[in-house]
């Protein structure tokens, strides 16, 4: 038995949480560094996972760790992970240090009420408990595991929305809490359905296996095993019926159109650093899911569905563009933005291209980055005037200009300008779609142009024109802030010119998936004379 | 020597890196490090063209990869550099203008408290520039494609506090944006169609594609090259980008972003030459925004929006003769670069006028200005020869060779073609002569200067507001660069067409053939003479005999039209803002009402059906016993029914 | 007779029981008519311990007197309790608890 | 045959000579639980008689918790000792099973009271009467409520220590009720825990109108349901000439070599068997509260003392659950044709309406009252799989939801007014705020009601859900799901009104209990958290006992 590094990861996060929890009432601060001292021990532990992995190696899952766990469920406490795993926990390990740094002041008591309120521990609490579910949803290779955390984290993610908000702003103490906690609840019930309707889904599963194969299993390898070995084969419509399960779940948690509905209420309302927490982690899941589960479990049935999904996605991409258009709200505004994000990185995993995948994969991690640089700066900006609407600022630029260009760079991320790390993504899953259904990739690319639409009507509304009365007394960044942007826009130039370190491990991942499906890439139609590009000079190396 | 190409982007890039994360610390020096990389740059672009220049004519490409970009699959995405005859006139073009026009700026910009920014983001141009005409693939060329773009919006809003500048710049880029997605589907094809993007295997294996699949990736091509040259139907940015300081304009919206469509057409000729159809619809862009663009340039009294129409004119020659196949490549090019000279020298003059005018643009607010700024006028007055055509200047070479080239396209094409690009010289003469005639002739028009603008807006106003302006001639970083563009527009042209050295120097690149006109070389040439004559005499008795009205007559319907952008603008207004609008404020209605409503009625529907069912709970025990009764009767039947059945 | 009459009439009986109770208020005829349902399926008990030719029937009948007996003693101690504090015996009075 | 058949050939062969009356066959030893409960009932009977006033509280608790402690003792030694399987078998001739779900069933019974004997005993939530700490039941039970005779009793400071014997009662009846082997047996063991649960109901010391029409309520209709199920009981021994579930399963199934001409006859007559078996799973399907027999469960939930409702949501639906899964495992699998779509029906109607109804809810306790429904609901639907992974779920789910039950009732003591028990939900308004600690205790059992991975509630509901689908009946888990999805609703609902609430000035405070509804509280928790992560070793259990003795 090796170091159970994966287990660890996870861990640390966990005891960081009770540990956060445990520090007394008063001493707010030392909770604080508490929670960000943990936060960065996992981050060290997922550079190591980065470090230990090794892209070409054999088998689909490394670091892996077995052990029985609920032997009548057929449940074993199975981890391990690939490079889109791997990608992905990267992803959570860094943001979440940002994200507790810029809730620095999110969760301070506007009074001590009582001493047994501490709202601070929890908050911070509550954000690595999150963490730590998250990354064992990432490392969990049985499907039961994968479940009982992708649900589990909905309660930790439905206390930070309905616990934590904006500082009222003209509404009032009152109707704000109602509104945040109606967010909270559409989270929670939305997404406990989803799960519920998984459930009965992974009760399907496990009937199949404990049929067909004697005895029931969830893990992910067995299973998959189990089917090239032909010792077990799902019956088409028992197939589809568990693909719609299980896709349903992970389409409310992307969240992919028409179930979208939660996540501007969720993120309008919860704090900036929560709403990242949602669309830059805890939604990756989803995702994640469709391609780990989804597309391996039941790889006939996903064909089957595939041109049904590419056309949600496809509405997703442009609805949640036209609908980002027209918010009158920072946050709801993101949100919707991110529903269209959501929208491509669904047509990548759908497209069955390797391109779609892996540029899939690169999405969820770019999307990660540039929303949470785009959020976390929105959230500087509306903690500094106390309003969400993009009518109450204006001008900006001239009185902060730091902030300003940081929005102005994370906003050019988000609509994926050449140079930053999204638009390797978005063209990559562009590219896979188009090479499969040019008519689909076709119309997604308009995808871009109201990306540009939203992005710059918001930065010309809030950020230029002539400053405004409430504004001109705003300060810029101050260093805390800049520490959470900074590093963040750095990466997102970094894996926009250099995204290699990254398609090196996601690669074999998404081939194997392919394999998995029974898919290979179109061949070009004028296949001319392969040029010697870099690439295959690095590789004869 | 090939890695001196990387260092042509790397030089500007650093550039904008220093100048805009370096803080406050370098608002006193930044602007000089800015010049002096942009210098570099234009050194190392001579380097190299001298050292292209030592090589035969076949063997001048010059190619460097420099790391895998995004390997996936089959697609394989490099960072590489392709420098070649086209791309080294680029180059020479870009750095050069660019490096005088951050001298330019130097002192234009002299009194804006942002002028570090305002480097930083002239730098980011260069590199972006740079990139898109050394890129040897089309993915790394979209990049620079959209680096421009970004460059673009950042300086036409560089007066953030100007609603209008900052309105101008979104315009701008979302409009670029629609043609970069006819650049990225155009890729998309490529990759589909070949396996790669990359400038060599495409264009070499282009003859081994459908026509119907070349024709696709023109078109897109084309909308692409229609969104980034200001060409109908996405021209409308250009006349608002105009809205950004004067050294951008000549810089980014006359000598060398605009021109990018052009680059992009000729560098994919082997496509155009597959798809017939395409090179249509090219050349009858090209000609519609010719005279789109010079009508428009006839009916503005805003100097720099007159230009811009020119400019859009301008490149509607260039486009024309891009599609006329390589027949024309050459001449499109080096209509380009003569262009580039007298349109930057224009621009500057331009802004050198604003300058000394308190920022006015109105030309009806101008008048005799030529004794005040006699550096200028003498500049303003060659770009203005050049630029009509006036023989021996630079444009009358490039120009003439179009309207041949035009001609050349034979048939009724050929006339139609030919006619358009000559009635498009008459018009030029006309609006050029209108500028200058009421810029620099004519009796004073001047008005007090306008209330003051916003703290720290362009270069500040001198004078109080309510005098009238004391035109001077500008500082000498700003005639020096002037007077170099005049020179080049003067020369260029005859230059290029010595021992038809332009030709030979592009065609191993572009191709080349020889027209084969219906009508003599010397008809065409005779016709344009006279259609100058007439439009600079037509002018002149509008303009030059007649004093100039201060407020604007209102002029015929046409007239009207040209002043609102032939109505395109609203047009696009009213179809797609309006529309748009109407779309998204019905969508955001129907995710409330009918998306989250379905949702929230099912939540109420459930909540309904409990508050009646909860009616039943009447705490009445015996109505709980009738409960239990019915509940065993029917217990009781359906076992016995289950039986029967 | 034949036997079955007498199960139609514990089936007629115990109907009557159940009806007394879903029709009647005061708590005390209520429960009599339990009383009387707990009856009818004494008669069926004896009735069937007859014609299968067993006691078991004649036994449980005994026993069955006795949970009614016990039933009586709760059942009558909680009426009365409630008839005290609320000086009604009919059970729609009773309505505190509901929906 | 047993005893009954013995007693026959006394009374036919009466001229024959007296012979000595055989005595019956009793395992003693193997119904030890039974008999050391009933035992400790009828010594705290003679405590009530004999003890002082002032000792007896003591006396009572020691006396019960010892006495379901040696019983609890005993269940274990009976299941170690091999009972569970290897020796599993009828017990006194024919009338008791000691077997696996029986020992199972038994051990979470005396479980579950013995916790429930923590809440009872509580003294330190009401205020003290003259110094003397007081309880939550009636000091004097026939007292007018508001009456001279009450306060008097109040100012005594009686108590009424009955309960702890009438308690010890219920416990007995409801450990023969799940292994009642014959029907006599059952109707028996029903009214023995049922009489003394109408009895505890009545009880409560605050808002005793409500506990008296929840008492009434309760009684009233329990009796009408038990005479069903006694016209059942009677209408199957005419079908099968016999009470005992071997010999009426034999007469089902086909299996009696040589009937006799009466038994010939009834057996033909199947409208017996049906109309029979069907009244009496009437009368256990309203001991379960399944709907429509329900009706009863959120009136006397909320009227009756808090302690009592906590034990007997727990409790009866353990036992009750018991004999259903009895009867219908061991009595009627020839006739699971016949009853499977009806209990189909029931289940499916049972998930819907308790979760629907309870959503418009506004009384915690009802609120509870109509989750057991609809966890009822999903209990039936792990009945229904017949197959033995059917039982260990089914007896898994209802240790692992005893306990929630108990704990989140004893957490609904805690918040108290001046009115006593602040039941109503608009009370519980931003009591996170306050006390957090007992709203996340409260928080923990609504989730693990709801289901959420990583409570117990989610390994009960999983096992049950995997049993019924192997079963063949997704469409009950797909019904079952979406149910859940609706009750997880008015979980949330209360966790919002907890935490996301402001609290109101007006709010009930949070009372300090002593260490015995502590204690009850945390071990619901812990059972809660750990059947949740870990639940193997409970479910290995439950597997092990799923086979019933015939």
């Amino acid at each position: 038995m090796s170091f159970p590094l994966l287990t660890l990861t996870a861990a640390v996060p966990a005891l960081g949480a009770v540990a956060t929890a445990a520090v007394p009432a008063a001493r707010r601060t030392a909770a604080k560094w508490t929670a960000l001292a943990f936060s960065l021990a996992t981050l060290v532990l997922a550079a190591v996972q980065l470090v230990r992995f090794a892209p070409g190696a054999k088998g689909p899952f490394q670091l892996t760790e077995s052990h029985a766990w609920i032997k009548d469920f057929g449940v074993r406490y199975e981890l391990g992970v690939d490079g889109i795993a791997v990608a992905l926990i990267a992803l959570t390990a860094v943001l979440v240090p940002f994200v507790i740094l810029a809730g620095w002041h999110d969760a301070d008591p506007l009074e001590t009420k009582s001493s047994r309120w501490r709202p601070t521990q929890g908050f911070f609490a509550l954000i690595l408990m999150v963490e730590a579910m998250v990354l064992i949803a990432f490392e969990a290779t049985d499907v039961f595991l994968f479940y009982i955390f992708f649900e589990a984290m909905l309660i930790p993610m439905y206390f930070l929305i309905g616990g934590f908000g904006d500082r009222a702003g003209e509404h009032g103490e009152a109707e704000t809490a109602a509104q945040r906690s109606y967010a909270a609840v559409k989270f929670l019930l939305y997404n406990l359905a989803g799960g519920l309707i998984m459930l009965a889904a992974v009760i399907g599963l496990y009937a199949v296996t404990a049929h067909q194969l004697g005895a029931g299993t969830f893990s992910l390898q067995e299973i998959t095993q189990a089917r090239a070995d032909g010792r077990l084969e799902f019956a088409t419509t028992t197939e589809r019926a568990l693909f719609l399960g299980f896709f349903f779940a992970f389409a409310v948690k992307a969240p992919l159109w028409p179930l979208h509905t939660w996540l501007p209420n969720a993120m309008g309302e919860a704090t900036a650093p929560v709403a990242v927490l949602i669309t830059a982690v805890v939604d990756k899941v989803g995702t994640f899911a469709m391609l780990r589960f989804c597309l391996q479990l039941f790889p006939e049935a996903s064909k089957w569905a595939t041109p049904a999904i590419l056309v949600l996605s496809l509405v997703s991409i442009l609805y949640g563009a036209l609908l980002a258009v027209g918010q009158r709200d920072i946050k709801r505004l993101i949100a919707y933005a991110s529903i269209s994000h959501f929208g491509f990185i669904i047509l990548g995993i759908f497209a069955m291209t390797t391109q779609g995948q892996s540029g899939a994969t690169l999405y969820m991690v770019n999307h990660g980055i540039s929303t949470a640089a785009l959020m976390l700066v929105a959230g500087f900006l509306i903690s500094r005037r106390g309003s969400r609407l993009i009518a109450d600022y204006g001008g900006v630029q001239k009185v902060a200009p730091v902030l300003a260009g940081t929005f102005l760079v994370s906003g050019l991320a988000t609509l994926s300008l050449p140079g930053l790390a999204p638009f390797v993504s978005e063209f990559l899953v562009l590219v896979g779609t188009f090479t499969r259904h040019p008519v689909i990739g076709g119309i997604a690319t308009l995808g871009i142009v109201l990306a540009a639409l939203y992005v710059l009507v918001l930065y010309q509304r809030t950020m230029t024109g002539p400053v405004r009365e409430q504004v001109r007394r705003m300060p810029d960044l101050r260093a805390r802030e800049l520490a959470v942007v900074a590093p963040l826009i750095a990466l997102l130039l970094f894996l926009g010119v250099y995204p290699k370190p990254l398609t090196k491990i996601v690669n074999p991942a998404v081939e194997h998936t392919m394999s998995q499906v029974h898919k290979t890439d179109p061949r070009p139609d004028v296949p001319v004379k392969a040029p010697v590009t870099a690439h295959d000079v690095e590789a004869a190396k | 020597m090939e890695n001196l190409i990387g260092l042509l982007v790397l030089a500007p890039l650093l550039g904008a890196a220093v100048l805009l994360c370096g803080g406050r610390r370098l608002d006193r020096a930044g602007h000089w490090v800015g010049t002096l990389l942009a210098a570099v740059s234009f050194v190392i672009g001579v380097v190299l063209f001298a050292y292209l220049l030592g090589r035969s004519g076949d063997d001048r490409e010059l190619g460097v990869t420099v790391f895998s970009w995004v390997p996936v699959g089959g697609f394989r995405a490099d960072v590489g550099f392709q420098l070649d005859q086209l791309s080294m006139t680029f180059v020479l073009l870009i750095t050069g203008v660019g490096s005088l026009i951050h001298l330019y700026s130097v002192g234009y910009m002299a009194h804006d408290e942002r002028r570090r920014r305002f480097f930083g983001y002239l730098n980011l141009f260069l590199a972006a520039m740079l990139l898109l005409v050394l890129a040897d693939n089309y993915l790394l060329l979209y990049v620079g494609w959209e680096g421009v773009g970004l460059a673009s919006f950042l300086l036409i809003g560089f007066w953030q506090h100007k609603p209008s500048a900052a309105t101008a710049a979104k315009k701008a880029f979302l409009v670029n944006r629609v043609g970069d997605m006819g650049l990225s589907i155009a890729i998309m094809l490529m990759f589909t169609t070949f396996g790669t993007f990359a400038f060599g295997p495409v264009l070499g294996g282009a003859d081994g594609a459908g026509e119907g699949r070349l024709t696709a990736i023109g078109l897109m091509l084309l909308l692409a090259a229609c969104g980034k040259s200001a060409q109908v139907p996405l021209q409308s940015w250009l006349g608002d980008a105009m809205e950004g300081p004067t050294p951008v304009s000549a810089l980014i919206h006359a000598a060398t972003m605009v021109t990018a469509g052009v680059y992009l057409i000729v560098r994919s000729g082997a496509i155009f030459e597959g798809a017939p159809d395409a090179q249509t619809a090219v050349v009858t862009v090209g000609a519609v925004t010719l005279l789109f663009g010079a009508i428009v340039g006839c009916a503005k009294d805003d100097i720099k929006k007159a230009l811009a129409g020119s400019t859009m004119s301008q490149i509607g020659y260039m486009i024309l003769a891009a599609g006329l196949g390589p027949v024309g490549y050459v001449f499109a090019i080096m209509h380009l670069v003569t262009h580039g000279f007298f349109k930057a020298g224009l621009f500057l003059g331009a802004g050198s006028v604003m300058h000394a005018m308190d920022d006015e643009v109105d030309m009806r607010h101008y008048g005799g200005l030529r004794t005040y700024m006699p550096i200028t006028f003498v500049t303003f007055g060659l770009g203005y020869l050049a630029i009509i055509g006036f023989p021996g200047l630079s444009g009358f070479f490039s120009k003439d060779k179009i309207i041949e080239a035009a001609f050349a396209k034979g048939g009724t094409e050929g006339w139609i073609l030919g006619g358009a690009a000559l009635l498009g010289a008459a018009i030029t003469a006309y609006y050029m002569t209108r500028v200058m005639l009421m810029t620099f002739f004519g009796e004073k028009r001047w008005q007090p200067a306008p209330s003051p603008a916003e703290p720290g807006a362009e270069p500040a106003a001198a004078h109080g507001a309510g005098e009238l302006p004391h035109p001077h001639e500008a500082p000498r970083t700003m005639t020096v660069p002037m007077i170099v563009l005049a020179v080049g527009s003067v020369f260029a042209g005859g230059l290029f067409t010595v021992n038809n050295a332009f030709v030979k120097w592009l065609e191993p690149v572009t191709g080349h053939e020889e027209g084969h006109s219906p009508v003599s070389a010397l008809t065409v040439t005779a016709a344009t003479m006279a259609v100058l004559v007439v439009g600079v005499a037509l002018a002149w008795a509008q303009y030059g005999r007649r004093p100039v009205p201060v407020t604007a007559p209102r002029g015929s319907l046409l007239t009207r039209a040209a002043r609102r952008d032939l109505l395109q603008d609203d047009f696009n207004h009213v179809v797609l803002v309006r529309g748009g609008e109407h779309l998204t404020r019905s969508l955001v209605y129907v995710d409330h009402t009918v998306v989250d409503g379905v949702v929230n009625g099912t939540a109420a529907s459930v909540g309904g059906l409990s508050g009646r069912m909860r009616k039943l709970q009447n705490g009445y025990a015996r109505s709980y016993a009738v409960s239990m009764f019915g509940g065993a009767a029917v217990l009781i039947a359906a076992t016995l029914l289950m039986r029967a059945v | 007779m034949n036997p079955v009459n007498y199960l139609y009439l514990a089936a007629l009986l115990f109907t009557v029981g159940a009806a007394g109770v879903l029709i009647r208020r005061n708590a005390i005829v209520l429960f009599m008519c339990i009383e009387l349902m707990l009856n009818a399926c004494n008669l069926a008990f004896v009735t069937f311990s007859r014609m299968h030719g067993n006691l078991d029937g004649q036994v449980i009948a005994f026993f069955t007197m006795v949970v009614a007996a016990a039933e009586v003693v709760i059942g009558l101690a909680i009426i009365v309790t409630i008839f005290r504090s609320r000086h009604s015996a009919s059970v729609d009075d009773s309505g505190l608890l509901k929906l | 045959m047993s005893h009954a058949a013995s007693v026959h050939s006394l009374w036919t062969l009466a001229a024959d000579a007296p012979k000595k009356i055989p005595g019956p066959h009793i395992e003693y030893a193997q119904l030890a639980p039974v008999l050391i409960v009933l035992g400790a009932a009828l010594l705290g009977v003679l405590v009530e008689a004999f003890l002082p006033r002032r000792a007896r509280y003591h006396a009572q608790v020691l006396l019960t918790v010892v006495g379901l402690a040696a019983a609890f003792a005993s269940v274990v030694a009976l299941a170690v000792g091999g009972y569970a399987h290897d020796k599993a078998h009828v017990a006194a001739m024919g009338a008791v099973a000691v077997d696996g779900p029986a020992l199972f069933l038994q051990g979470t019974v005396l479980l579950v009271g013995l916790v429930a004997v923590f809440t009872f005993a509580e003294r330190r939530l009401d205020p003290a009467v003259q110094g003397r700490p007081v309880d939550s039941f009636a000091a004097q039970a026939g007292a007018v409520p508001g009456g001279d005779a009450e306060q008097r009793a109040v100012m005594a400071g009686f108590v009424t220590t009955e309960v702890f014997p009438v308690l010890l009662f219920a416990i007995g009846g409801m450990l023969v009720f799940p292994a009642a082997n014959d029907l006599l047996t059952l109707f028996v063991a029903l009214e023995v825990f049922s009489l003394p649960l109408y009895v505890l109901c009545a009880l409560a010391r605050r808002q005793r109108l409500l506990s008296q029409e929840a008492a009434v309520k309760y009684f009233l209709l329990g009796a009408f349901s038990s005479a069903f199920l006694l016209f059942g009981v009677a209408l199957l021994y005419g079908y099968a000439g016999t009470v005992t579930y071997a010999g009426i399963a034999d007469v089902v199934s086909g299996n009696v070599q040589t009937p006799g001409p009466a038994l010939a006859d009834t057996m033909g007559n199947d409208a017996l068997l049906l109309v029979g078996g069907a009244m009496v799973l009437m009368g256990l399907l309203f001991k379960v509260g399944a709907v429509p027999f329900h009706m009863w469960t959120p009136d006397v939930y909320q009227g009756a003392p808090t302690p009592v409702t906590g034990f007997m949501a727990a409790a009866t639906k353990v036992a009750a659950f018991g004999a259903l899964l009895r009867l219908l495992y061991v009595v009627l699998p020839g006739m699971r044709w016949d009853w499977r779509p009806v209990m189909w029906g029931v289940a499916i109607v049972t998930m819907l309406v308790g979760a629907i109804v309870a959503v418009t809810q506004t009384d915690v306790k009802r609120l509870l009252a109509y989750s057991s429904i609809a966890h009822a609901g999903f209990i039936l639907a792990g009945v229904i799989a017949v197959s033995p992974a059917g039982v260990s779920s089914v007896l898994f789910y209802l240790a692992a939801y005893s306990f929630v039950t108990l704990g989140a009732f004893a957490v609904v003591t805690l918040v108290r007014d001046a009115g006593g028990e602040a039941t109503h939900l608009s009370k519980w308004a931003g009591l996170g705020r306050r006390s957090p600690l007992v709203a996340a205790v409260f928080a923990v059992f609504l989730l693990a009601f709801a289901g959420i991975p990583l409570t117990s509630g989610f390994a009960g509901k999983f096992a049950v859900f995997k049993a019924a689908a192997q079963g063949g009946a997704a469409p009950l888990v797909i019904i079952g799901v979406l149910s859940s999805a609706i009750a997880a609703f008015f979980y949330i609902r209360v966790i919002v009104l907890m935490f996301f609430s402001e609290p109101k000035a007006d709010g009930p405070t949070v009372a300090v209990p002593s260490p015995v509804t502590s204690v009850a509280i945390a071990l619901g928790v812990i059972v809660t958290v750990v059947l949740g992560v870990a639940p193997q070793y409970f479910l290995d259990l439950a597997g092990q006992a799923a086979v019933f003795a015939r």
